[in-house]
């Protein structure tokens, strides 16, 4: 078992030095196969990790022990083992980071195959799958802060994967340093963590956090350290802008990375340490806030975007909101559950997304489509089962998840439930207007994109189909009480979040009454909104507003994204180059330098002066001597 | 005495040789019998006398000090055949002149009385005059010797009546009668007494070129042929620092309250303004004055701490002081020789043209500055521990900014020399002055290494 | 005796050296002598392994009426720094092989000379002979970047001799003073200096006099102002000295002489030097994100990084100051990386300003790597050698001053601003006129960079041996503190 | 002998001084080689009968021992610095002191 364990990131990372270090004279061939062959390997294991492992008599030994490797850090009291921990939640993680980016890799073979950086991308590609799954196996932080940076840089790489384009490298630019401001959040959390609790391993400062106080103000600082590395890395207000210019990268990159795993670390950050947070109602508080203030505004941002994968990128934003939201009400296992069934249906949405830009030889906007549906049915149907999913239409997996969060969010209060009712109408509304846009009405593009049209080959088509099939199905493994349903992932994960529901206080479960009533409001609203869109740009034929048209001011507002790129733009890089360079033109070689040289000047200017008593004039040598003479006898003698 | 007996002999002999034509004699016999007075010097070490009911004593001190003049008198005199080497005078009298001065300071060192004192000064004074003026021709030198003679006179007037009044109050010219009247009147001393000590220190400052009685030194020094240049900046200075020292240490042990404070101030004084002085000066010889200055303020250092391990510091300090001094007088001579004058511009490129050469330069600047593991460091050092001890800890720090200001000057000729480009006249060197300075340099860093030998043998 | 050996044998070497002629003899002549140097240091660092902390140490007497012994020895800090020079070295010769200086003799008889003082300061256990050794290695750093300097050389050469050259001055007169106040018979070896009893006053002064000197080597803000001038004039494997070694003995003078000598000044001072440290940090990352020189910047990203190391050592405890020794190692390790693919870019386009360059990875994909590798080592990624120490150095300063290790953890975004903006103006982007030509690097010049890269991921990954190594004895150091 | 008694000690020290600061008095305003040559000769003069005056009081030879000396010293000096004087007067047609200032700074 523990050679297993071990087993599994270490394919990755073999694939990464073969075909980095080599990655002039391994043949391309051999990296098609080697890539997903590794990531294929890796799955294997891990399943056979869950295997081994929902045979439930294991399970609870299992959650009890980590895999130890080899002692990392060790100074004294500070003790850091490079060890892996399995249990069902990081067990579902494996699943789905080596699942999900396997069947992304054999995509990728498909989508980069003209690429002249293909050993290079599959090189990244495997490297961040093993970043990942160290992320989700580490048995203590400090080992998930290795993956946790490790992804960055992956998604740095792959954001400026064509990195002649220097708008490309800026966008990674931003992404990492974005990531970086969140991991100091990150690291500081550490730190507390281990003044706190003299240590970094999950176990030991769980199981002393179980006994400290509510509202503990340690626990709080702690949990909003790292809630703020998990705003860096899933993209929270305020530091999402990154992720939407992350759509720079290859869409498959798109895929993987920012929409299927990196960028749900942080959930599954805050699940893992979801003892800390029951703990620390403020943070929750605020994390819940932020979820939801995110997912609106992302929302609304998605509404008027008309660059495909921007538009994605924004529903991903307001998504992991949705997860934030969940977590901040106590639903670990909904939000867990979302992150799941959102790693398909966003996953294939990219991917159909990147068969679109495929065929359309590059083409992103929206607008330039339509009619796509004939040339390539497979993506439009796959397409459209993900768009279903992420509405939230049963029986399809959105729908599961969606609700759970919901009526957690109720439970806790109706306006928080609200809220994200609106939100998740305005998922339907804009996700039904990329599908009618793209797929339906009449092609819009020019005639070279018409003749080259073309449907995506197997290699990417299967995949979609795979993604399409899970996002289907995906929502029953879950399926709630009130469908009749054992809620079988609650019960697997049951473990991991006992000791939080432990904590939390028992309200009564909704009476089944008002949860068919509630599913019944948000369902309704959701087909109203897809209608509506419906009538809007098929029926009515809109949507097609060039850029400059003229709009009215909130219009304007929310389509330039609320100028928050503008905003830090003008807030906070201009003020850091201006003080760059004003310290090193004013205090550095104006003030600093100036008085160090200063110094010296100053004895040379003496020296030049004083030097100048040297008259050459006997007579005055002998005047000033007497002068000597008489002060020494006077002070000597007199005195 | 058998030093100066020794000495005054040699003298005589070299002015016969002078009588015979014998030129080409003149320096072999003089090295030869400088070693040998050298030898018979040492040979004193463990016959501590006085002669002359007191009038010499010789003693320790005296004998160590006596080898180091003696020794760099040695050291000078290996630089004179490239020096005079396009002379035709005949130079017997200049030699005889410089061992008839060479006599004055080894009585300065072993003087048991004030009249042997002055004498010792006279006899040294006299003779300089002498030779800072013996290029006649040259308006430079004649300037220069009569700077110096004036000045000189005009001092050692002040020193005589100090001696004067010193003999009015104590009634005796014997260091150790003086002495025991010190003891006699216990603490509180007449008005004419303090006057004598005073003028007498004066007196002696003068020679050793203390701030405000340095203003001969620059103008001399460079007037002077820088040979005798090098004799003055070594012997005459060490040979007037040992003899305050000699002074205090024998007569005025009891009373070392009284000056204390007056040397502490002219020493810091020296310092600073020496080595600010020296920053800015245009020519290598001139610096080097100004760098002999600063290095008799870091000597007052050993006078003002007066403890026993003074001495020691001193002969140390004195010692790799004038090796290093002499070395650069000894460049000094190539390069004017080269070009004409001492500037630092002629120095461009030395490293490439002579690199030897510039390589001595360089060891004498970074001991003079103080950088180890040279013999400038250790005696540096030797001395700041001597200060330290009595816990002139201010003092030490003015002497530790003075030589941060130092290493301003004594790095120009190196800067010159290695990163200047050529200019084009390389220095013609024979062999055997190539190998004295080899010789020096050496000994430079020998004494840094292995200081062993010259430290606690006082 | 393997002491005296790593004492003694460069400057034989480098007294040999002066006596050869032709370049490429003198060259390979020199590599295998730092790479025998090299050798012996693991060979000490075995034997000090297995024998149980046996300190490795020789004593001779010197002069002993001055109580000056010739004293060595090695603990486990200064072992990781004698094998960080003797390992550097190689390594920084092999990479001058791509360029000729005129005069080679002289220039690796110097490069050796400066090794002998380097392992004499590291080793040194008796006080006047730190000192001795300390000054002895700034000769030879000014003259190789005074003689083979670029054009200003002169007057910035000269700045950082007398500056630093003062500094060091204050520390002799506290070696002296301290001297006097040692237990008679008076000795510089470092148990008397660490046995003598101070009043806080004197330990204010003596800790005022060592910080100077130590500050302005290392150096800390606003102390710097020499650095950047100089590294942009010295020659690289004049800079690589300089910033991989030479300010080391700062750092390490303050761990070994200044904690233990007066515990309670450091302690009472602490805050203020750890202010000047951590404006260092953010002070030198700023300036580093606007620089236009690659060198320049490095320089400054250097002094960010320092100034980290040095705060760790005012934080006063155990991680902290594991964290600075391992940071030591790792910030050698990464600066001399970042120099020498500075060299190598600045070798093929003549430039070193950042505007003139980019694309380069397209013509130079080996060189993108290794720059890469370099980059992230000194951006502190972790299983990385930088994370390593930053993780310690900021949990031990976060320890004890939490808000200070908030300030300090800033350098964890602004290396990352200033570091990816060079590799992003310089390697990626497209190639212009001057990159067009720009070719690959060849093993030769890949042989220095390799082990560079092996240690980046060696310490990033099983730093264990050097933190065990250093451990004991800085229990000790931190044992006077209380 | 019994005059020289009958007149205080402190008579001759006051005398001599006065005469003693006359020379250094003719020392500093002098700009004339030759003259400042007298004034220092002056100056040793007063010092010369100084000295005797002490040894006659204390009835100590040394004293006047001690003034022979002097005098020969002085001789000498004299020799010499006319000697100078004369050299000066050959190189620069003048013995102006003023005159002598190449050497400076």
């Amino acid at each position: 078992m523990n050679t297993i364990v071990a087993l599994i990131p270490v394919f990755p990372l073999l694939g990464f030095l073969i075909s980095g270090v080599g990655y002039r004279h391994v043949p391309k061939k051999v990296t098609t196969f080697l890539a997903p062959g590794m990531i294929l390997i890796s799955f294997i294991f891990s399943f056979i990790v869950f295997l081994t492992f929902a045979t439930s008599h294991f399970r609870y030994l299992a959650t009890s022990l980590p895999h130890h490797l080899f002692s990392w850090i060790r100074i004294g009291p500070l003790d850091i083992p490079f060890s892996f921990l399995i249990d069902p939640l990081s067990c579902l993680m494996l699943l789905i980071v080596t699942g999900v980016g396997f069947v992304i890799h054999v995509y990728s073979v498909g989508y980069m195959k003209d690429d002249p950086g293909f050993n290079r991308f599959f090189s990244y590609m495997n490297l961040f799958v093993f970043s990942m799954l160290l992320l989700v196996m580490g048995a203590n932080y400090p080992i998930m802060f290795i993956g946790w940076e490790g992804v960055g840089l992956c998604s740095y790489l792959l954001i400026g994967f064509w990195f002649k384009n220097h708008d490309y490298n800026n966008a990674a630019k931003k992404a990492f340093i974005m990531n970086r401001i969140g991991d100091l959040g990150f690291l500081m959390g550490m730190f507390l963590i281990f003044t706190t609790f003299h240590s970094l391993n999950y176990q030991d400062v769980f199981a002393q956090a179980k006994g400290m106080a509510f509202g503990n103000p340690n626990l709080v600082a702690i949990t909003l350290l790292l809630f703020v590395g998990a705003a860096g890395k899933s993209a929270q207000i305020p530091l999402y802008t990154w992720l939407p210019d992350a759509m720079a990268g290859p869409t498959p990159v798109s895929a993987l990375i920012h929409a299927a795993t990196m960028v749900t670390a942080g959930v599954y950050m805050v699940a893992r340490s979801n003892i800390l947070y029951v703990l620390s109602p403020a943070t929750m508080a605020i994390m819940g806030m932020t979820g939801l203030a995110t997912a609106l505004l992302a929302a609304s941002i998605a509404i008027f975007q008309n660059d495909i994968k921007k538009i994605l990128a924004y529903s991903t934003i307001s998504q992991l909101g949705y997860m934030f939201v969940g977590l901040s009400v106590g639903a670990f296992t909904g939000a867990v559950f979302h992150l799941t069934t959102h790693a398909f249906f966003k996953a294939l949405l990219f991917l159909g997304a990147g068969s679109v830009i495929h065929a359309m030889g590059g083409e992103q906007d929206i607008r330039k489509m339509g009619g796509l549906k004939h040339a390539m049915p497979k993506t439009y149907w796959t397409f459209l089962i993900a768009t279903i999913a992420i509405a939230g239409i049963p029986p399809f997996s959105g729908f599961f998840s969606k609700d759970e969060i919901l009526g957690k969010a109720f439970e806790f209060s109706s306006l928080v439930w609200l809220l994200a009712v609106i939100g998740s109408l305005m998922t339907a509304f804009y996700m039904f207007r990329v599908l009618f846009l793209t797929f339906f009405r009449e092609f819009r593009g020019t005639d070279m994109q018409k003749h080259h049209l073309h449907e995506s080959p197997a290699v990417m088509t299967i995949p979609l189909i795979i993604l399409a099939v899970l996002a289907a199905v995906g929502g029953f493994i879950n399926i709630p009480a009130i469908f009749g349903g054992n809620a079988g992932l609650s019960q697997f994960l049951a473990p991991v979040f006992a000791d939080a529901r432990a904590v939390m206080e028992h309200e009564a479960p909704l009476a089944p009454g008002t949860e068919w009533l509630l599913m019944g409001i948000t369902l309704a609203g959701v087909l109203a909104m897809s209608a509506w869109a419906y009538h809007r740009y098929i029926i009515k034929q809109l949507g097609l507003l060039p850029d400059d048209a003229p709009r009215s001011f909130a219009v304007r507002l929310v389509s330039h994204k609320y100028y928050i790129d503008e905003l830090y733009e003008a807030v906070i890089i201009k003020p850091t180059m201006w003080l760059s360079k004003m310290l090193h033109e004013v205090v550095e070689l104006r003030f600093i330098d100036r008085i160090v040289d200063g110094v010296g000047n100053m004895v040379v200017w003496t020296g030049n002066t004083v030097r100048y008593i040297q008259t050459g004039n006997v007579g005055f040598y002998m005047f000033i001597m007497i002068l000597g003479i008489i002060l020494i006898l006077f002070f000597n003698i007199l005195i | 005495m058998t030093t100066i007996i020794s000495l005054i002999i040699l003298g005589i002999l070299v002015l016969f040789l002078g009588i015979l034509k014998k030129q080409s004699w003149l320096l072999p016999v003089i090295l030869t019998g400088l070693i040998a007075a050298m030898a018979l010097t040492v040979m004193d070490w463990n016959s501590v006398r006085s002669f002359n009911n007191g009038m010499l004593i010789v003693d320790h001190v005296s004998v160590a000090f006596s080898v180091v003049l003696i020794f760099s008198a040695f050291l000078i005199f290996s630089l004179a055949a490239q020096y005079y080497r396009g002379v035709q005078r005949p130079l017997d009298d200049i030699y005889g002149v410089m061992i008839f001065a060479l006599v004055g300071a080894v009585m300065m060192t072993s003087y048991g009385n004030l009249i042997m004192l002055f004498l010792g000064i006279e006899t040294l004074s006299i003779a300089l005059y002498v030779l800072a003026g013996s290029h006649k021709e040259a308006i430079t030198s004649n300037e220069a010797t009569l700077k110096y003679f004036l000045l000189g006179s005009f001092l050692s007037g002040f020193l005589l009546f100090g001696i004067a009044l010193i003999y009015g109050s104590t009634g005796s010219f014997d260091l150790h009668q003086i002495s025991l009247y010190v003891a006699s009147c216990s603490g509180i001393y007449p008005t004419m007494f303090l006057a004598g000590l005073f003028l007498l220190i004066i007196g002696l400052a003068f020679k050793i070129a203390i701030v405000p009685f340095h203003f001969w030194a620059p103008d001399v020094y460079e007037g002077t042929p820088t040979l005798l240049t090098a004799f003055m900046a070594t012997v005459v200075k060490t040979a007037s620092i040992v003899a305050m020292f000699r002074f205090f240490t024998l007569t005025f042990n009891g009373i070392h309250g009284v000056w204390e404070t007056t040397i502490w101030i002219l020493a810091a004084v020296t310092i600073l303004l020496g080595n600010l002085t020296g920053v800015y000066q245009p020519n290598l010889k001139r610096m080097l004055a100004y760098s002999s200055i600063s290095h008799s303020g870091y000597m007052m250092l050993a006078v003002v701490a007066f403890s026993p391990m003074s001495n020691n510091a001193l002969l140390f300090y004195t010692l790799s002081y004038s090796i290093a001094t002499i070395m650069a007088f000894g460049i000094l001579i190539l390069v004017r020789e080269a070009h004409g004058n001492d500037f630092f511009t002629s120095m461009n490129g030395m490293a490439k043209t002579n690199p030897l050469e510039a390589f001595c330069l360089t060891v004498a600047m970074l001991s003079l500055a103080g950088i180890p593991p040279l013999a400038g460091f250790m005696a540096k050092y030797y001395l700041f521990t001597t200060a330290l001890e009595k816990g002139l800890v201010w003092l030490v720090i003015i002497a530790i900014a003075g030589s941060a200001i130092s290493v301003a000057y004594y790095f120009r000729p190196i800067i010159a020399m290695y990163l200047r480009e050529p200019n084009g006249i390389p220095l013609k060197v024979e062999m055997p002055y190539k190998i004295h300075l080899v010789f020096m340099t050496l000994l430079v860093i020998l004494i840094g290494l292995v200081p062993v030998f010259l430290v606690g043998i006082l | 005796m393997l002491t005296q050996i790593l004492i003694l044998l460069p400057l034989a070497l480098s007294l040999i050296t002066l006596l050869l002629k032709k370049e490429r003899t003198i060259r390979y002549f020199v590599l295998a002598g730092t790479l025998v140097e090299f050798g012996i240091a693991v060979a000490a660092f075995i034997q000090y392994k297995t024998m149980c902390h046996c300190q490795l140490q020789v004593t001779a007497g010197w002069i002993s009426s001055l109580g000056i012994s010739l004293k060595f020895g090695m603990d486990g800090i200064g072992l990781l720094l004698v094998l960080l020079t003797t390992f550097l070295l190689p390594i920084i010769v092999l990479s001058s092989f791509s360029h000729s200086y005129n005069r080679p003799a002289a220039f690796y008889s110097l490069v050796l000379f400066m090794e002998m003082a380097l392992v004499g300061v590291f080793t040194a256990f008796d006080g006047m002979m730190f000192y001795i050794f300390w000054e002895m290695a700034l000769l030879p750093a000014y003259f190789i970047s005074a003689v083979w300097g670029g054009k200003d050389r002169i007057r910035i050469t000269f700045k950082f001799f007398i500056y630093t050259f003062t500094g060091s001055l204050f520390m002799l007169v506290a070696l002296i003073y301290l001297y006097f106040r040692t237990p008679l018979p008076h000795a510089f070896d470092f148990q008397s200096l660490y046995a003598v009893t101070l009043t806080p006053a004197e330990q204010s002064w003596i800790f005022l006099a060592f910080f100077v000197a130590f500050a302005i080597k290392i150096p800390i803000f606003p102390f710097h102002t020499w650095q950047p001038d100089t590294y942009a004039q010295t020659p690289a494997s004049g800079t690589m000295l300089l910033a991989g070694i030479m300010l080391k003995m700062g750092l390490f003078g303050m761990i070994r002489w200044m904690i233990p000598i007066c515990p309670h000044a450091v302690q009472q001072w602490g805050p203020a030097a750890m202010t000047l440290a951590v404006t260092g940090v953010v002070y030198g990352s700023l300036i580093a994100i606007m620089q236009k020189d690659m060198k320049r910047l490095v320089a400054y990203s250097s002094i960010a990084h320092v100034g980290l190391i040095a705060a760790g050592v005012f934080a006063l405890t155990i991680h902290a100051m594991q964290g600075a020794v391992i940071q030591m190692i790792s910030h050698g390790i990464n600066i001399v990386g970042l120099f020498i693919v500075i060299d190598l870019i600045e070798k093929r386009t003549k430039t070193r300003n950042i505007a003139d360059l980019g694309g380069i990875a397209l013509k130079a994909p080996r060189l993108a790597v290794f720059f890469m590798i370099m980059l992230l080592g000194s951006i502190a990624l972790p299983l990385t050698n930088g994370f390593i120490g930053e993780f310690l150095l900021l949990l031990g300063i976060f320890e004890r001053y939490m808000a200070f290790s908030a300030i300090a953890g800033l350098t964890i975004i602004l290396s990352a601003v200033y570091m990816l903006r060079m590799y992003q103006r310089t390697m990626l982007g497209t190639t212009n006129e001057i990159t067009e030509q720009v070719t690959d690097l060849t093993w030769t010049e890949m042989a220095p960079l390799i082990p560079l890269v092996i240690m980046v991921f060696w310490i990033g990954l099983f730093p264990g041996l050097f933190l065990d190594t250093t451990l004991p004895d800085v229990l000790t150091i931190m044992s006077y503190i209380r | 002998m019994m005059i020289l008694s009958t007149i205080p000690i402190d008579y001759y020290l006051v005398f001599c001084s006065i005469l003693f600061c006359i020379g250094v008095i003719g020392v500093l305003i002098k700009r004339n080689a030759l003259l400042i040559l007298m004034s220092v000769e002056l100056m040793i003069n007063s010092i010369n009968l100084l000295l005797a005056a002490f040894s006659a009081y204390m009835n100590d030879p040394a004293g006047q021992i001690f003034v022979f000396f002097i005098m020969v010293v002085a001789a000498a000096e004299v020799a010499i610095g006319l000697a100078i004087v004369v050299l000066i007067y050959r190189t620069t047609h003048s013995i102006d002191i003023d005159v002598l200032n190449k050497l400076k700074w």
